[in-house]
C-alpha cells in the first residue's frame, strides 16, 4: 500500500501550441519553464529544482537526441539529473509518473516534469513517417501502416460492432473544437459545425480530417513536489493521488478485440484503486483525443459509460464543460494541439487549471476531482493519473 | 522442396526469427511458428513462446486463407508510400485462427466488407539488405478462385 | 537520508554482443531476458515482474521508437508499464537509475531493467550520424562533429594540459582487449599490441581506431527487487548502495575546462555519498570507455587517481585485473563492445558476475564492492552506482 | 545598416533565438546576446539568462577574434559530411571570453596549435529553411591580415 497523496504540483506552465516559427524544442521549452517559474515565486529554480523528467518523442524532426539534458541546459537547471523519455504520445504522461516515483522514493523533494515536441516545419508525409515510428515498423509502417490508419482500422471495428456513426465522431470534434475556442493557448481558436466535420476529406477511411488531432510545437511542465512540502511553494497546490501505467501489445493486430483499448482500462483501474476513485467521482477529465475515436473509446474503457455507449455519451451533452463530465474543456490533441512529446503534462496543466480555479472561460464549476488518460501509439502505451484539490 | 536460405542456430535449427518468416514470404509461403510444448501458433515468430516459456518450435505452413476483420483506405501516407495513395489496410483473420496486418489489394470496383474471405499473395520483390523483405498481401479469395 | 540499500540484483542476462545478423533488436533482448529468467528458476516472469525500463538510443537505426512496450510484449512481459529511456549512450544507466526509484517509491516488488541496441547492419557513415544525435544539432552535428570528434577534442586538450600520450591511451586499449580476451560474450576476443593501437589509422585525430569502441549489436538486463524481498529469488542477490546522475552543458564549446567531464565527477561524489564508499574502497570498476580518452579521465574524476595521472594510473599496472583498482574487466565498451543503449546495464551485469563470483577467467579477487559510471553522449549525462556483497 | 530579415516579438524586439543567431551569420555578423540586468554575454543566445533568469536582452556584435582551444582532423564522417573529409573542428575562445565551436580551415601546409589566433569567416550559402542555417567558421587570423 503506497501512502498518499503521491505528490503535489506547486506549479505549471506551457508554451502556446501551434506552428511556432523560429524556435527550436529547446526554446519552446524554456518557454513553458517560465511559466511555471514566475508563477511560483516562492520557488528558486536553481536552488529547488533537482531534477528535469522530459518526454519528447522523436529525434528525427530536429536530429536531435539527448534532449533531458539539453533542454536542462536551456532552462537553467544543469547540472541536476535529466532524463528523456520515450514511449510515443504517452512520452510525458510517462515522465509523469516516473517523477511521481522519484519523489516517493526520497530520491528528489522537487522536480520538473515536462515535455516537448517541435514538428511544424516537417513535410505532411514527414511527419506521419515519424510518427508512425511508434508503430511496429516490420509488420505495420513496413505495409504502409500510419497512425490515421491505425486508428480507422479501430474506428471501423467499432463502428461495425456498436453501429457507432461518423456523427458521433464528428460531434466529438465539434465540442472540441467549441472548447479550444476558449483557450487562448489552443493552436485553432475557432468554432466548427457538424457539416464541416462530417463533409471534410477522407484522410484514412472512416476518419476524416477533423477526425485527426493536429501536427503541432510546444511544450509543457509542471513543478512536483512532496506533498509535505507543497505549501511552501504554493497555496493551491493540488495533489496526485493515483497512477496507473500498463501496455498492451506493439502490434495492433494481435489483439482479439479492436473495439477496446486493454491498456485503457488496465491504467485507469490502478489508477483508480490507488486513489480511492471511481469513474462516478471526477469532475473533469482530459483523455487522449488523438482521433475522435480514440476519445471515444477511451471514454468507455475509463468508466464513464458503458462499452459501446461511447457516442450515445458526447451525443447526450454529458462531456460538455457543462455537462456531468467534462472531457477535454482544454480544447484537446484535436484543438488545443497535439506536440506529441508535451501532450501527457500538458493534459496534466489543463487539470492544474481546473483545479485551481484558472480556466477562465472554459472553467468547469466546483471541480475538485481529475482524471488525465494518455495514450502511446495506438494503446500500447496508457497512463492514467487522479487528482485533487485536498490531501 | 525448393532451397530456401534461412538462418539457423548451430544445430542447424531453423531459427525462431522475423527474417526468416520474411524469407519465407520471399519463396510464397505464409509460416508460422508451432510451440512443441504447448502447441501454441506464433505470428510473427519469437524467441520464447509468450504461453510457456519453450523456446523450442516447428515452423508450419499455413494455408493463406483468411477473413477480413477491418480496413481502411489510406489517403495520406508516409513519403516512402505516397505514390501508392490512395491504399488499404487492414487486419485479416487467418483460418489457423491467428491475425495478421497487412495490405488488402482489390479492383476500384470491390466493395470492401468486413468478413470478407481473403487469401494470401507475395511481392515479386527481391529483398535488398536486412530489414527490407518481401511482403505479403492479401486479396480476395474468388478472384483468385476464378 | 534515503534508507539503504536502494535495491537488489538478483538475475542477470547479456546477449552476445557483436555483429548479430538477421537477428532485430526487440529478439537479441529476448535473449539477454531469457538469460536472467533462466538464472532465477524462483522467479516467475509473467507473475513477478511488474515493469519493463529499458534504455534504447536511436529510433532511426532499426526505424523503430516506442521499444518499452514493443520489448516488453516480445519477452512476454505485457501488459506490465514498459518504458523506453534516451539518454544517449547512457540510457540504461539512466533505466538503472530510475528502476530503483520505481522499487524504492513502493510502485514495484520486483522489475526488468535493461537496454538494446542494433547497430552493425547501417553503413558507419549512417552510425556515425546516429551516434551523433546526441550532440547539440545547431552548434556540433550541424558544423560536421562527430563523437570521436567530440572525444578528439577533449583528448588533445587533456594531452596539452597534462602531457598525456597517445602511447598511455593505447595501453588503456590493450588492457581492455586483454580483458576482452577473457569474456565469451565480447565483440572482440583478441588481443592486442601496443604497436597495433598505436598504428591503427586515424579516425579524428589524435585518436586513433583502437581509441575507439565498437559499433555493436547487443542486449543487456537485470532483475531488480526491494531488498527485503532479494532472498525469495537468489541465495547471493547484490545490493546496489548508491545512485548518483548529473548533467553537463550539451555543447562541449560551453564548458571552461575541457579536461575534466565535471558530470561524471558529480555524479560519483553522489554515489560514494550515499553508500557511504570511497574511491579506495571498490573491488572493481566498469567505466563508461567509448574511446580510451573517456575511461582516462573518468579514472581520475572518480578518484581512482588524482587529475592529470589517468596515463600513469593505465601504466602503473593498477588498473588491470590483478591490479588495485581492475577496471573495465569485461573488456569494456572497445573490446566486449558497445551497443549503446544496453551499455549501462551490461557494465551493472558485469559488477554482478564479479561480485557474486562468476566471472571466470577475468574473475576478480575477493571482489565485494563494485562501481559502475556510464556515460551519455560527450558526458551530458553521467550516471554512477555503488554495489555491494552484503546488505 | 543593411537590412536583416529577423524575427522579432510583438513589441518589435528582435527574439534571442537560435535562429535569429545564424540569420546574422548569414550577413556576415558573429553575434551575441548581453543580458540587460547581469550583463552577461550569451552566445548561443537563451531565451532566459542562465545567470540571473532575465529575459531582457540586447544583441551585440562580436569582434570574430579568437584563440584556438582544441581540435581536431576528422577522418570519418557522416554521410552529409563524408565528401569533405579530412576537415577539422575546433573549439574557440572569442576574444570578449566566450567559446564556440565550429569548422577551423586552413592551407594543408599550416601546422595547427592549441592557443593559435583566429578570426571568424561566414560560408556564402543560402538558408534551405530551418533549420538549415549559413556557418561560420574560423581561419587563421594572420593569413587575413596579409
Ligand atoms: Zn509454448
Ligand atoms: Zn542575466
Amino acid at each position: 500500500m503506497i501512502e498518499k497523496p503521491l505528490a503535489a504540483i506547486v506549479s505549471a506552465g506551457l508554451s502556446k501550441f501551434g506552428k511556432l516559427d523560429g524556435f527550436s524544442a529547446r526554446e519552446i521549452f524554456t518557454y513553458a519553464a517560465k511559466e511555471a517559474f514566475d508563477k511560483c515565486p516562492n520557488l528558486d529554480p536553481r536552488k529547488d529544482v533537482k531534477g528535469l523528467y522530459l518526454g519528447h518523442m522523436t529525434e528525427s524532426a530536429e536530429h536531435q537526441g539527448h534532449t533531458g539534458p539539453l533542454v536542462a541546459d536551456w532552462i537553467g537547471l544543469n547540472p541536476v539529473p535529466a532524463v528523456r523519455f520515450e514511449n510515443a504520445c504517452a512520452s510525458s504522461g510517462v515522465a509523469l509518473r516516473c517523477g511521481i516515483q522519484a519523489i516517493k522514493s526520497g530520491f528528489v523533494d522537487v522536480i520538473m516534469v515536462g515535455g516537448v515536441e517541435k514538428l511544424t516545419h516537417l513535410a505532411t508525409s514527414d511527419a506521419t513517417e515519424y510518427l508512425a515510428l511508434s508503430a511496429d515498423n516490420f509488420f505495420e509502417q513496413w505495409h504502409g501502416f500510419t497512425f490515421p490508419g491505425l486508428f480507422a482500422l479501430i474506428a471501423r471495428a467499432h463502428m461495425h460492432e456498436y453501429d457507432t456513426t461518423g456523427e458521433q465522431l464528428a460531434t466529438i470534434a465539434v465540442k472540441n473544437h467549441h472548447n479550444g475556442s476558449l483557450n487562448p493557448k489552443a493552436q485553432m481558436q475557432k468554432e466548427i459545425t457538424l457539416e464541416q466535420a462530417m463533409t471534410s476529406r477522407v484522410v484514412a477511411s472512416p476518419l476524416r480530417l477533423f477526425d485527426c488531432s493536429l501536427i503541432s510545437d510546444g511544450a509543457s511542465c509542471v513543478i512536483l513536489t512532496k506533498p509535505e512540502l507543497a505549501k511552501r511553494f504554493s497555496d493551491t497546490p493540488i495533489y496526485i493521488q493515483g497512477s496507473g501505467q500498463a501496455s498492451d501489445t506493439i502490434g495492433l493486430y494481435e489483439r482479439d478485440d479492436l473495439t477496446s483499448l486493454n491498456a485503457v482500462a488496465l491504467a485507469a483501474r490502478d489508477a483508480y484503486e490507488m486513489s480511492g476513485m471511481k469513474p462516478k467521482d471526477i469532475d473533469v477529465a482530459e483523455v487522449h483525443d488523438c482521433f475522435t475515436i480514440a476519445e471515444l473509446i477511451i471514454s468507455e474503457d475509463v468508466g464513464f459509460c458503458k462499452k459501446g455507449d461511447g457516442g450515445k455519451l458526447v451525443q447526450s451533452g454529458d462531456t460538455a464543460i457543462d455537462g456531468n463530465i467534462p472531457i477535454n474543456t482544454s480544447g484537446g490533441l484535436k484543438s488545443k494541439g497535439h506536440p506529441v512529446g508535451a501532450t501527457g503534462v500538458a493534459q496534466a496543466y489543463e487539470i492544474f487549471l481546473q483545479l485551481t480555479g484558472q480556466a477562465g472561460a472554459r472553467q468547469v464549476n466546483d471541480a475538485e476531482i481529475g482524471l488525465t488518460l494518455n495514450l502511446g501509439g495506438h494503446g500500447s502505451t496508457a497512463v492514467a493519473h487522479v487528482y485533487s484539490t485536498t490531501i | 522442396m525448393e532451397e530456401i536460405t534461412l538462418d539457423r542456430d548451430e544445430t542447424g535449427e531453423i531459427l525462431p526469427t522475423i527474417q526468416n518468416f520474411y524469407r519465407f514470404c520471399g519463396h510464397g509461403r505464409l509460416m508460422a511458428l508451432k510451440c512443441i510444448e504447448c502447441e501454441k501458433l506464433l505470428i510473427p515468430p519469437r524467441i520464447i513462446c509468450p504461453k510457456c516459456s519453450s523456446s523450442r518450435f516447428k515452423w508450419i505452413q499455413l494455408s493463406g486463407k483468411a477473413k477480413l476483420r477491418t480496413f481502411s483506405f489510406i489517403h495520406i501516407a508516409p513519403k516512402q508510400f505516397s505514390s501508392q495513395a490512395p491504399y488499404i489496410i487492414g487486419i485479416v483473420k487467418l483460418e489457423e485462427g491467428l491475425s495478421l496486418s497487412g495490405r488488402i489489394i482489390v479492383d476500384k470496383n470491390v466493395k470492401l466488407e468486413i468478413g470478407m474471405d481473403l487469401i494470401v499473395e507475395f511481392e515479386d520483390t527481391v529483398s535488398v539488405g536486412w530489414p527490407q523483405w518481401p511482403r505479403y498481401y492479401f486479396k480476395l479469395a474468388k478472384v483468385i478462385e476464378q
